[in-house]
């Protein structure tokens, strides 16, 4: 793309990747969570390979890389999962403790980071995972797809 | 041990699943490591499934809530519905349970060798243990959408395993064939639990069925989820894609494929006994559920007799064969609203159609491999091509003469007795069935002597003079599935009353099933 | 360095706008303030690869406090004028497109950026093609004016006013 | 007539359905017919939804919520889950055909099915 | 304040950018009228948070200020030819 | 032509079934909503989440995002191994 | 409230003519304007529904990400 | 007074966005369309959001310094920046590509763009 897009671009790309972790980190106070917040992230990423090309993007952002943080993601999530399995698989073993343990009253207010026990956890995990799920899709579907027009 | 009785349920798909996202990461180890811990995982699954069916016979329903205070309380405390996703497994659950872990374990100790030349082996053992995952969940669900979510679990691991071996173009189509009607099948049961969650405010598949008034819409649930999972097992109006997809599957995934649509045929069951029950009108249903079999079984046998290759022959016997359960189990669905035909043949007719998936998932898995342990010495599937790989490959011939006995029908084997219960029953509500179905079961036994003849007897090609026997992994997976089929074969009696007919009351009794979730019953 | 900072410190204070009315130091409460420290640092070395160029000096007060004067100011004035200027058009019909090469003589991307972007939002003009390496425009123009055709390179006072010279003041 | 048009969310869903169904049966090309899953997963998503209205209602999110009157949340979640599978099938399919197209030259379903039933 | 029947006009206004997504004759003109499908939803979302009085709805129509751009901008480089 | 009849008659079989399911599905807007008051009530003291969404998605309905994440890891997986370099890329 | 239900009425009925519009066109990268133009306003019908988590899910699912793979497949397949 | 700013905000933003749709339909080429689908729309939005700013920021004042009417005012104007930086960058990618896909303007008296080669 021109010059100017690619400026844009640059402008763009911190403020949508903030704006992704913004989504997921407050999952559990305003609307968002580990999928919206990972799919903004996502599509800043694909806002990288429509302006400089997917080959320059594939420099600084391998396809292992991506890899694994799907895997840590996957893990940390399911080992959530797991922590609570004293009582039960997916218990939510953290409410009332003093990580992320506040429980608000019943009713409107203002909101508070600190509360939901593993959820903010589980939201940070998912959206690892699907921060590297649909980057690695686009990046390797637009790789092979830019390989396919060399071939020809 | 108590503990892990408790939690088997969740742990025998959290366990495979927990593997699936550490894969990648072991297979940087080494291969060798990544296939011993991708087996281990897997009898370890197979260990868990066993537990977890003596909990079963011993004291009846298996109920996980998941993060609730305590497992075993569906509904919170001072409420009169559930809420949470409840996991409940009775007798069939844990029934399809077994096949689906052994049919695993057997594909993943099959895949070791066959795979040992091919790229991207993590990620096809991380797609083989997710395919695992998917059918012990279908199986072990008890929620709606959660059989929703995993449906489309199977439908993606499977395609994406159809497809590996991208070299090949029917590979990808057959991948891709898989992947439209599963995912076209997943979003009519998705389209089905929201009409049911829109009249009922519920998910759960206990809770619906306790308050279920079969309304017009509900008419259109049941017909959506009929179609669908009809579709996702394979039976007639939508076959089409059986056969495409099942040729080109690699190596030990194709017995896989097939539990998984076992599983979603066992599934259709739970739906119509469980959910629906005698609410439905029962007659309609069970005769359109027997002519679907009926059909299958035919068009599957014909086209089969016409194939030349060995695994699209086999495919259509599964087609073909997939008729015989419908059928078993369509004559106990069309006699459910009468007790005494119920008690006098409905009964054994579900247990036939049941014992027949599981004997179909052993052999016709058998059979599979052989086919594929042909095509990789051979490097062909086409049968006019092949002939005299009895004296090279003697293990694999022998392999086949178990699997292809079996489907046949002949006594002594498994199959017979299987067979034999799904015509006794049939006769009583209507003798043609029975007279087709044996029709079609001499068609199979022609339709393998074939394939026997041309691949295995006959004069020795010149050029498949070097060939050898397959890798000793490759003999090991095969001897799991012939191992299966024997021990059935020799006590018949033993395994239909310890496992079979446990399942087959558990899909009979609805009032307990829908009592474990909501008390009382 | 001082790019990593920056880039620190501008996503920190984005991130302070997002999080307003959260507690009672200031708007913020003390967990959102570390959070928001955290993420703009993952932020930051995250897109540091990809911020390549000359972006500080950007931030220096003064560019920012010119960038809102000329954005309530001249561009703002611009910009309702080319907007009465559509709606004249959209309601006669009455056009005369073309396009035309601009060499405003600007230097760097962020400049040529915001005088593009300045000209697309404002009277009649469209930025179309952009030349990599003289920065030259091509803008598309819905009224050409007839003088300026005669001589190349074009004079642009008549299509993009004062902007160049204002892009150069704040971005130069 | 006006019970009908209260219901216009849902007829918009069963239109949906139709035109989904209509692409994907009527359409040759492989990447239309993938757009027929894509629409059929929309109005899926759509009806959960819609299911989950509730008059006068606001989102189930007691942040700064202006009342306690809120719409169901469960539909809610379950559509955040179709959608993310939605995504999941629909890239493995491009892929799909992308793969198709690298073997064949075609994406047209007719042409490039070399293997009949 | 009564921000509705601005949204219903806003609505109108979308019917009319979608009659040149159906008919523009080529394939630059629908995505002129995406683009303006785009914005005008932005807007429209902005003034229903304000309507329903929930402040945190606006987070939604920055998402979407932000994320057409990039479906923008993938459309006119598949037009443009460009490799991706 | 025969494949146009037979199109036509499934759409119109599926448009009849819909459209009678649409209109006789209860009015727009008043869902019934046992399960739901539950989780809108007792959300906040069981899981201290403020938004009730979430709550559902990570901590009732927890189990479904897990297989959700699953399904996404699968097809991240099946793509990547779809476009892998094969050893026969160069004879291909 | 009469707006509301009138917001209800167009914008449904706005997406089921974009889903006819996918199915008229011929050309592939209409219909993918068409794809995205319908994943746009079934945001805003869930914003309506009051689903805000939804709307964002399918704003960043529905608006970029699909037809970012739905392009990069059609440029892949596209004869030259 | 407050109210009747808004309304007037609101008359003049939805002004210009029935002008761009008019503007989309009346033009006869793809650049005009582009013109009337960009500047119009644009300008509208600031004046709609522009309102909704006003009347937060006023209940803000109203409410006190920890009022959540700050995050409506602030939020609002954040989306009002994204659109301001991303529709005429927008605009100006369509602009560029649909004249390298061969769109020629109509009616027009020059054209220095076509005789530029660019092979990048």
């Amino acid at each position: 793309m021109s010059k100017i897009v690619r400026t844009v671009a640059k402008l763009l790309t911190p403020a949508i990747l903030l704006f992704g972790l913004y989504v997921i980190m407050h999952g559990h106070i305003t609307p968002g969570g580990g999928f919206q917040g990972g799919a903004v992230f996502a599509s800043g990423v694909a806002l990288l390979i429509v302006a400089f090309g997917a080959g320059r993007v594939e420099q600084f952002l391998k396809e292992h890389q991506l890899s694994m943080l799907e895997s840590g993601g996957g893990l940390l999530f399911i080992g959530l999962a797991f922590a609570g399995l004293a009582t039960a698989f997916f218990y939510n073993f953290l409410v009332g403790s003093p990580i992320f343990g506040h429980v608000p009253a019943f009713g409107p207010n203002p909101g508070d980071i600190w509360t939901g026990g593993t959820i903010p956890l589980m939201n940070v995990a998912v959206g690892m995972k699907v921060i590297a799920g649909l980057s690695a899709i686009v990046l390797v579907m637009a790789l092979a797809s830019s390989k396919q027009g060399e071939d020809e | 041990m108590d503990a892990l009785t408790a939690h088997s349920s969740i742990l025998a798909i959290a366990i495979p699943l927990f593997a699936a996202f550490l894969t990648p990461l072991v297979g940087k180890l080494g291969a060798r490591t990544r296939n011993v811990f991708v087996v281990v995982v897997l009898a370890f699954v197979e260990f868990l499934v066993l537990v977890l069916a003596r909990d079963i016979y011993a004291n009846g329903i298996h109920l996980y809530t998941l993060g609730a205070v305590s497992p075993s309380l569906a509904i919170p405390e001072h409420y009169m519905v559930p809420v949470r996703i409840v996991l409940e497994v009775d007798g069939l659950g844990v029934f399809m349970g077994i096949i689906s872990a052994t049919v695993a374990l057997a594909g993943a100790i099959y895949s070791i060798s066959c795979m040992k030349h091919e790229t991207g082996q993590d990620r096809f053992y991380t797609l083989l243990l997710l395919l695992t995952v998917g059918m012990l969940g279908i199986q072990f669900t008890g929620d709606l959408f959660n059989l929703f979510v995993f449906l489309e679990i199977l439908s993606i691991s499977g395609a994406a395993l159809a497809a590996f071996r991208t070299r090949f173009i029917d590979a990808v189509e057959g991948g891709f064939k898989y992947l439209i009607v599963s995912t076209v099948a997943a979003l009519m049961v998705l389209l089905a639990t929201g009409l049911f969650y829109g009249q009922y405010n519920l998910l759960n598949i206990a809770a619906i069925a306790d308050v279920m008034q079969y309304t017009a819409l509900d008419k259109i649930a049941l017909a959506l989820l009929i179609v669908a999972l009809l579709t996702k097992s394979g039976g007639v109006p939508s076959h089409w894609w059986v056969p495409d997809t099942y040729t080109p599957a690699p190596a030990g995934t194709s017995p896989m494929i097939y539990a998984a649509t076992l599983a979603c045929m066992s599934t259709m069951f739970r739906v119509a006994f469980t959910l629906y029950g005698v609410k439905m009108s029962v007659a309609t249903i069970g005769w359109l559920i027997i002519i679907a079999g009926l059909l299958s079984m035919f068009v599957g046998v014909t086209m089969a007799l016409r194939q030349t290759d060995v695994k699209r022959l086999m495919a259509y016997h599964v087609i073909s064969q997939g008729g015989y359960m419908l059928l078993g189990v369509g004559v106990g669905i069309a006699v459910l609203g009468d007790p005494q035909a119920l008690a006098a043949y409905g009964r054994e007719a579900v247990a036939g159609g049941l014992f027949h998936v599981m004997n179909h998932a052993f052999f016709k898995g058998l059979l599979l491999l052989t086919g594929e342990a042909l095509f990789f010495r051979l490097g062909t599937r086409n049968l006019n091509r092949m002939g005299g790989m009895g004296r090279n490959m003697k293990w694999t011939c022998a392999f086949f003469l178990i699997g292809a006995l079996a489907i046949s029908g002949v006594p002594p084997l498994n199959g017979f007795a299987s067979k034999l219960m799904i015509y006794e029953a049939s006769y009583q509500l209507n003798p043609m069935l029975t007279i087709i179905a044996m029709m079609v079961s001499i068609m199979t036994l022609a339709s393998f002597t074939k394939v026997f003849q041309s691949a295995f007897t006959g004069p020795e090609l010149p050029e498949y003079k070097e060939v050898r026997e397959v890798p000793l992994s490759m003999k090991l997976g095969m001897g799991i599935l012939a191992g299966a089929t024997l021990f059935i074969s020799l006590f018949p009696s033993l395994v239909v009353n310890t496992i079979v007919y446990p399942a087959a009351d558990a899909l009979l009794n609805q009032a307990g099933y829908i009592g474990a979730v909501m008390g009382g019953g | 360095m001082t790019r990593f900072v920056a880039t620190t410190v501008a996503s920190f204070l984005l991130y302070l706008f997002l999080t307003t009315a959260s507690g009672a130091v200031g708007l913020w409460s003390l967990e959102e303030l570390a959070l928001g420290v955290l993420l703009a640092l993952i932020v930051a070395a995250l897109t540091r690869d990809v911020l390549k160029g000359d972006w500080v000096r950007l931030l220096s007060p003064r560019r920012c406090a010119l960038l809102v004067i000329y954005l309530v100011g001249p561009f703002f004035w611009a910009m309702a004028k080319a907007n009465l200027d559509v709606a004249y058009r959209v309601i006669t019909g009455r056009i005369k497109p073309g396009i035309v090469r601009i060499s405003p003589k600007l230097t760097n991307d962020a400049s040529i950026t915001l005088l593009a972007n300045s000209i697309t939002l404002t009277p009649g003009t469209l930025s179309v093609e952009v030349e990599e390496k003289t920065n030259d425009l091509y803008v598309h123009w819905i009224n050409v004016d007839e003088s300026v055709l005669a001589q190349t390179p074009r004079d642009y006072t008549l299509i993009c006013g004062g902007f160049p010279e204002w892009a150069r003041r704040i971005a130069g | 007539m006006s019970e009908f048009l209260a219901n216009i969310p849902f007829l918009a869903v069963a239109a949906l359905i139709c035109v989904a169904l209509y692409i994907m049966m009527s359409q040759r090309n492989l990447i239309k017919v993938v757009m027929g899953v894509v629409i059929l997963e929309s109005a899926v998503n759509l009806f959960l939804v819609t299911l989950g209205y509730r008059e006068g209602g606001v989102a189930p999110i007691f942040t700064n919520a202006p009342g306690t009157l809120m719409v169901l949340p469960v539909p809610q979640a379950l559509t955040l889950t179709s959608i993310v599978i939605g995504v999941a099938t629909t890239a493995l399919m491009l892929s799909m055909i992308m793969l198709i197209y690298r073997h064949t030259g075609e994406t047209d379903a007719e042409k490039s099915r070399k293997v009949k039933g | 304040m009564s921000w509705l029947p601005a949204v219903v006009f806003l609505g109108v206004c979308i019917a009319i950018a979608l009659v040149r997504v159906a008919i523009g004759p080529t394939v630059p003109d629908r995505i002129v009228g995406l683009d303006t499908v785009n914005t005008i939803v932005v807007v429209a979302m902005v003034l229903l948070g304000a309507a329903f009085r929930e402040v945190i709805y606006i987070d939604v129509a920055i998402v979407y200020a932000l994320l057409s751009f990039v479906a923008t901008l993938f459309i006119a480089k598949y037009i443009e030819k460009g490799k991706f | 032509m025969l494949r146009k009849v037979a199109i036509g008659l499934t759409l119109i079989a599926f448009g009849v079934m819909f459209f009678a399911a649409a209109v006789t599905i209860r009015p727009f807007g008043e869902p019934p909503s046992a399960m739901d008051d539950y989780i809108i009530e007792h959300s906040q003291q069981e899981t201290g989440a403020n938004n009730a969404v979430s709550a559902v998605v990570f901590d009732y309905r927890g189990y479904d995002t897990l297989g959700e994440a699953t399904i996404l890891f699968a097809a991240a997986t099946a793509v990547v191994m779809l476009f892998r370099k094969r050893k026969d890329e160069a004879s291909d | 409230m009469i707006e509301l239900q009138v917001l209800h009425a167009i914008v449904p009925l706005l997406i089921v003519v974009c889903a006819v519009l996918v199915a008229r066109f011929k050309d592939l990268i209409s219909a993918v304007i068409a794809l995205a133009a319908l994943s746009l306003l079934l945001a805003l019908e869930f914003y309506l529904l009051q689903a805000p988590d939804v709307a964002i899910a399918e704003a960043g699912i529905g608006a970029a990400i699909t037809t970012a793979i739905f392009v990069i497949a059609i440029r892949a397949t596209k004869r030259t | 007074m407050l109210d009747i700013i808004t309304y007037v905000l609101i008359g003049i933003g939805l002004f210009f966005n029935l002008m761009a749709g008019v503007g989309l339909l009346r033009f006869p080429d793809f650049y005009t369309r582009l013109h009337a689908g960009t500047k119009c729309t644009t300008f509208g939005s600031i004046f709609l959001i522009g309102a909704v700013v006003l009347q937060s920021v006023a209940a803000w004042i109203d409410g006190g310094w920890g009022s959540p009417d700050s995050v409506l005012a602030l939020h609002a104007a954040i989306a009002l920046a994204a659109i301001l930086v991303t529709n005429p960058t927008g605009a100006h990618a369509i602009a560029r590509a649909g004249h390298r896909s061969g769109i020629k303007p109509v009616q027009a008296v020059v054209d220095d763009l076509e005789d530029a080669k660019f092979n990048d």
